[in-house]
């Protein structure tokens, strides 16, 4: 028979973290002896369902989608639908909120809640700090609109609202940027002097440029920093005790599980539409475990 | 309000640019079906009076009555449809669009849905194109034409309205003798239908020939108006400048060296073929022709603007390789070029910018860096010596008058020590005063030595300034004559309009 | 001889057409899949959003202006527009009362957006004499701006089915987004050739001075040159919501460049007073097929990005080649 | 009256060093920390980066230019120089079994892919004649694709030390970027003032025909102004990369808008022939008070944007008038 054929679109290969997710689901792809092709969408909806429609031209067995947009994925998901072939989700989850029963056929989700990310390292700074601390913090925000941005930042401040002692002293968008989130911070070190006690960045970029701005004006040992992510640059930050903590998304769960459901699915097996994939907080403790 | 007799009035009519006082106070009575002249030096404030008449520019204060009733706060449009029409004097085609509706632009006729009727336009362009004889397909794109087809388009353009006024400012600066009647036919005719025409012309004789009065500017005021009949030519040209004129063509006669620029059969692709002549030193070489005759391509090719097909140009006896224009530089050559503003000033820069462009390598300090201090030392020079009126080296060329523009231009070339130097109409759109200098400084020029080839369009220039003379019809020399005192305009026009052949 | 300086002519004159064929008889023959009506139509509706936006470009273009807004713009009306016309199920709902609206409340909501962004550009042109460039790179910030205060960063979405339809419906077979180019091209190819608007738009990108003296009222063309750029906006911001069945704020980034690279490809010149309508067309689908042809060839999206690069020089490359004669 | 004039006439010549000033005493009156001469060093070298970039683009703009590239070649020498760069204990290598190189080397490598790449799009202007906007709008496209395949879309980190001096040394108590910066305006300044080359790019950009007649070389300094342009985004490369300790494929997206703003700002005028290296400086002054201010101010980033937009359009308002008697 022929070679199964996979479609894989990603939202956006500017940013490192996806790139580890393809990387994974490609190696899967080449073990397994599957027809693989991917596309990028540059962050941009519309030409992400573009690519989609060639890919069904182009007669895929299955597709897996990173969604640049979760709340615009409706029109994929009928074309799948519509092509009579699996579709899963990988990342960014476009069903959050809604039971295994309310998922459409033939529909599955892989990954993770982006606001447990949030929540890991706003619990780790009460861990630190202690729930009674007085203590301004402030959020390093992704590039506005990304859905991981808006849920990151989100958890932050659902575990950190609870604590009367921690004050949001600012929040603001960095686009993912290092170089962004280093000029943020030396504006907040001049804004908010000893008062910053921690930054809690939506991914390790910015909040290695954050700790670049802390160093420069030697109050890095003042200020706690985490990121998201666990890039290679991240880890070495943790060892090196400049980063406080990073969350790590499992990059070979969602890339290779993604695939693993599709073919499945393919397989005619029965598959549970979502399947979680949990983040892990990494702090200089557990960061022998990551090497 | 006594029974008009006039179609137009100006009163007291003043206009302030910032830092600038064009008009101060200027009155100016127009009658029915009458071709007034308008006259002054560069930057009398001609064409910013008329300007204001046409509604571009409002008025700082003081009236105008036109055809009885007074007119205020009036835009172009406006203007247009009461009557008064304008050519003026830079030439402004839409380039890649047709001759139609260049003409009807502003006004395009519609069809019944409300869009433009094609059809209809073409049919009037062509009646109106039959009325000045200019035989053109109006779906030809203006690009197309030569500088004095366009010129055309636009007189056919201003008579298009039917105005009752119509202003022409400057409209012969871009035609030959041909078309200069052509016009002068076709303002006779508008006259005789009772339209009166304002004529704007720094050519005099011009003047004589259509103009039933005069009104002379100086300095943003009117120093008279008169019948034509009353004036003499040398009368205006007092008006004008304030004082006397001695000779307007101060030839003095200069020892003629040897051979310093040979041109041996040059030939171009389309414009120009076998185009031989030799100039010496001290020589002034005229090139004369009609508009579309390629003499500016001839100079434009010995300079190294444009590539030859064959041919050759020796200087000093040796064979020289002229590619680009920093070659002909190098050959010790200086063009000015017959469009100012397109090729030859850099509007926004200072005089001593203008001046100094080609020049930089005189002022280098050890280190390699320009000396502005050198620069501006050098520039002054030349500002005193051939007298160039400006404010400071740093004004902006834009602000001068186009007689000191082209001196500023003269003095560039002068800078960098030529031997040859190339003048393509140097003295289009130049008042009577200018000119006078800008001949004495030819003159002075050629007997220092250097060796000066002027093309112009204006006989009386080529025959009062030139020891020989060139003339060319249709890309090919057709005479090379010594000037003499019986060269007379005609044989000239025979030569260039290809009547007389000598080769 | 002159049979062959004929063909050159030919060739000259419509050269980004041959390259566009040329482009498509290699994709055809490399991917048979290519050829299918389906990918076709693929095309074509892809090409449609920034499309729409090339055809106001050329508009922009031809008056010697340039408007880096549109996309900007295209999301403010988007998301206004989107914001209008959610169904009444939706569960993060903009107006938290209001009754499910008939489509065409969105619809003149997202062209009337459009419109004054537009006229502000065009206003701050036209009356305030700066260039172009820097008014909409100011607009440009300003409605992404907006856009992100309007939704709070979070996209429109559950919209009710008719947009659907605008999206992903079809007329006679063929796809809505594709019907409503077609119709924007016909509009816009009257408005510009057939029009005395369009005829003084030409004059005033050709030569300004030339349209003064012959009494237009300069200011007034420009004014509307931007405004029905900004409609165009308006019209791309409702083809992409319909597309999308949501919108969101961050929409259309970058695409004014790929309007202006559609447009500019198309042969329409930045000098001003040169363009026509179907070469926007004609860029634009050189883009477009470009682009799918990359991606079913499963081409690297870093390389893709280079050969779009290349392609974007080379073809404006082969089409200067057709002005210089004239220049 | 006369006094009046005067005054009115140095507002409207320094008008924008004016609205910078005004700045200034307003933000020091909101927040004493902004006073603080830490924080104007700051000031000073978040704007070095594209400062740099701007007195380049001041150099592009006078001669009539504009240059969309040069936030995609920052990147790609800034990757570049990195790989270069990496000391021998970084985890991931790009050349893996090279030595630890003296800094010289990776900044010189820099420089060299700066400059090679702005001889590219100055070649393509100068000798196929397409428009700057076309040709640097490919090259841009083309510089980032680079940058991703350069790297798999990988930052490059853990650099040498004499990098992070780069970046956040200083030399008499000025940080280096600053310092950096002012060696960059002065020579800018000595450049674009005092030197043939300079003299003649305004000649150019005044106007390309008469420049042409004259005997300038226009092929040739359009050759060397965009070669200038790429290598000052080297130097801005470097000292982004000194000031992150790394380098990112995806840096300075959009910095060429920012460049050309400040530019604008600072009264070098998009139609040629016009324009001053103080101007690009306090241009980028403008845009760099008014980012730290808004931070200081904990003011929204979406509102940011807004401020930022009408800032721009209304600086280049104000400047307008200065030229306006002019035009
Ligand atoms: N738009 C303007 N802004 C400032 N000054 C101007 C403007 N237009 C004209 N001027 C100045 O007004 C004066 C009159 O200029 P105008 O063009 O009317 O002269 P003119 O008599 O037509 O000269 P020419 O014979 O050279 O055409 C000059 O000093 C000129 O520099
Ligand atoms: N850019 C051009 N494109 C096409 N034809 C041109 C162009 N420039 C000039 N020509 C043609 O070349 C011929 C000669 O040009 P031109 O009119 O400059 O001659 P000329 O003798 O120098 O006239 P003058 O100097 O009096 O204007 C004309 O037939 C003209 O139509
Ligand atoms: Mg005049
Ligand atoms: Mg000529």
């Amino acid at each position: 028979a022929d070679k199964i054929k996979i479609g894989y679109s990603c939202n956006n290969f500017n940013d490192t973290f996806q790139t580890v997710i393809e990387g994974y689901a490609r190696a899967y792809a080449e073990a397994n002896g599957i027809d693989y092709s991917y596309s990028d969408a540059g962050e941009d909806v519309i030409k992400q369902q573009d690519q989609i429609k060639v890919f069904i031209s182009e007669g895929v067995d299955a597709l897996v989608v990173v969604p640049v947009d979760t709340s615009a994925m409706d029109p994929i998901i009928k074309l799948a639908a519509e092509a009579k072939i699996p579709l899963v989700f990988v990342n960014r989850n476009p069903f959050a909120g809604l039971k295994a029963e309310e998922i459409p056929a033939n529909t599955y989700y892989v990954g993770s809640e982006s606001i447990d990310a949030g929540i890991f390292q706003a619990e780790y700074l009460v861990k630190k700090l202690g729930e009674d601390a007085k203590a301004g913090y402030a959020i390093l925000v992704g590039m506005l609109s990304n859905e991981a941005a808006v849920a990151r930042t989100e958890g932050n401040k659902q575990v950190l609202n609870k604590y009367p002692g921690y004050k949001l002293l600012a929040e603001k968008n960095g686009d993912w940027q290092r170089d962004q989130g280093m000029s943020i911070t030396e504006n907040w070190i001049t804004a908010f002097g000893d008062e910053l006690k921690a930054i809690l960045a939506n991914n390790d970029e910015m909040a290695l440029g954050a700790i670049e701005a802390l160093e420069a004006a030697k109050i890095k040992d003042k200020v706690i920093v985490m990121g998201v992510d666990l890039i290679d640059d991240a880890k070495v930050a943790i060892k090196e005790g400049r980063l406080d903590a990073s969350v790590l998304q499992d990059g070979k769960g969602q890339g290779e599980g993604g695939m693993k459901i599709a073919m499945q699915v393919l397989a005619g097996e029965k598959v549970d539409p979502i399947t979680m994939i949990p983040y892990v907080l990494v702090t200089p403790e557990n960061i022998a475990d990551f090497e | 309000m006594e029974k008009e007799k006039d179609l137009l009035q100006m009163v007291n009519i003043e206009k302030n640019f910032p830092g600038v006082k064009a008009l101060k106070g200027v009155n100016l009575n127009v009658g029915y079906g009458e071709v007034h002249a308008l006259v002054g030096e560069n930057g009398a404030g001609k064409s910013t009076l008329m300007k204001c008449l046409i509604g571009l520019y409002p008025v700082s204060s003081g009236d105008i009555y036109f055809a009885g009733k007074k007119i205020e706060h009036y835009s172009t449009a406006q203007a247009l449809t009461m009557g008064i029409s304008m050519i003026h004097q830079e030439l402004s085609p839409v380039l890649y669009r047709p001759i139609m509706e260049n003409l009807w632009l502003g006004r395009e006729p519609l069809n019944r849905f409300g869009l433009v009727d094609h059809q209809e336009m073409y049919n009037k362009s062509l009646r109106v194109l039959q009325e000045i004889e200019l035989d053109e397909d109006p779906r030809t794109l203006m690009v197309n034409l030569t500088v004095a087809k366009m010129q055309m388009v636009e007189i056919a353009k201003a008579i298009s309205y039917d105005a009752k006024l119509i202003i022409m400012d400057e409209p012969s600066s871009a035609l030959t003798e041909h078309e200069e009647q052509q016009l002068f036919k076709i303002i006779r005719k508008l006259k005789k239908q009772g339209t009166s025409i304002i004529y704007i012309s720094h050519r005099l004789a011009e003047i004589f020939e259509i103009a039933d009065k005069v009104t002379v500017f100086r300095d943003g005021k009117n120093v008279g108006t008169e019948a034509i009949d009353q004036l003499t030519m040398d009368q205006i040209i007092t008006m004008m400048i304030g004082r006397t004129m001695d000779e307007m063509y101060p030839k003095i006669p200069c020892t003629i060296g040897e051979t310093i620029l040979e041109v041996k059969n040059l030939s171009h692709k389309k414009y120009f073929h076998n185009i031989s002549f030799e100039v010496r030193k001290g020589e002034i070489f005229g090139i004369a022709g009609l508009v579309g005759a390629g003499r500016t391509e001839v100079i434009e090719t010995i300079f190294g603007m444009r590539p030859k097909i064959s041919g050759e140009i020796w200087i000093n006896g040796k064979l020289a390789e002229i590619n680009s224009p920093m070659d002909g530089i190098a050959n010790k050559m200086g063009f000015l070029t017959e469009d100012r503003r397109a090729t030859g000033i850099f509007a926004v820069l200072g005089v001593d910018s203008n001046i100094a462009i080609p020049n930089y390598d005189q002022f280098l300090s050890k280190i390699g860096l320009v000396d502005d201090r050198a620069v501006t030392k050098g520039c002054n020079e030349f500002v005193e010596k051939i007298q160039i009126k400006t404010p400071s080296l740093k004004q902006a060329i834009q602000n001068l008058s186009g007689g000191n523009q082209q001196k500023v231009l003269m003095a560039r070339w002068l800078m960098t020590g030529p031997d040859i130097l190339f003048l393509d109409e140097p003295t289009r759109g130049i008042d009577v005063g200018a000119k006078a200098e800008i001949y004495k400084l030819i003159t002075m020029l050629a007997s220092e030595g250097k060796c000066i080839v002027m093309v112009s369009s204006e006989l009386p220039e080529i025959l009062g300034m030139s020891d020989r003379i060139m003339v060319m019809h249709e890309g090919k020399m057709t005479g090379l004559l010594e000037n003499s005192s019986d060269l007379t305009q005609d044989t000239i026009m025979r030569y260039a309009t290809g009547t007389q052949d000598d080769f | 001889m002159k049979h062959q300086n004929r063909l050159q002519e030919i060739f000259t004159k419509y050269g980004i057409v041959f390259v566009l064929i040329v482009m498509i008889i290699a994709m055809s023959m490399i991917k048979p899949s290519f050829r299918t009506l389906n990918n076709i139509l693929n095309i074509l509706t892809q090409c449609s959003v920034y499309g729409i936006l090339a055809l106001g470009m050329t508009v922009v273009i031809v008056s010697k202006g340039i408007d880096l807004s549109v996309g900007s713009i295209l999301a403010l009306c988007a998301v206004i527009a989107a914001s209008l016309g959610q169904s009444s199920t939706a569960s993060t709902k903009y107006f938290a009362n209001m009754a499910e609206l008939p489509i065409i409340v969105p619809i003149l909501a997202g062209l009337l957006i459009g419109a004054i962004c537009g006229a502000i550009n065009g206003g701050l042109i036209a009356f305030t004499g700066i260039p172009a460039f820097i008014a909409t790179l100011g607009m440009m910030t300003i409605c992404r701006g907006f856009a992100y205060i309007y939704t709070s960063g979070k996209p429109v979405s559950t919209l009710i089915p008719s947009f659907e339809f605008i999206g992903q419906g079809r007329l006679l077979g063929i796809p809505m987004p594709v019907v409503i180019y077609l119709g924007m091209i016909i509009i816009t190819k009257i408005l510009l050739n057939n029009t005395r608007f369009g005829k003084r738009t030409f004059a005033v990108g050709g030569n300004i001075n030339a349209a003064e003296v012959s009494g237009v009222n300069v200011k007034k063309i420009l004014l509307w040159v931007y405004t029905y750029m900004g409609m165009c906006a308006g019209v791309a911001a409702i083809v992409s919501t319909g597309r999308m069945v949501s919108a969101q704020p961050g929409l259309a980034s970058g695409y004014e460049l790929t309007a202006i690279a559609s447009t500019t490809i198309g042969g329409t010149s930045q000098s001003g007073g040169i363009g026509t309508v179907w070469g926007a067309v004609v860029g634009a689908l050189v883009l477009s097929v470009m682009r799918n042809g990359m991606t079913i060839l499963g081409i690297q999206s870093y390389l893709q990005q280079i050969v779009e690069g290349v392609v974007i020089i080379v073809a404006v490359i082969l089409d200067m080649r057709k002005n210089a004669r004239k220049a």
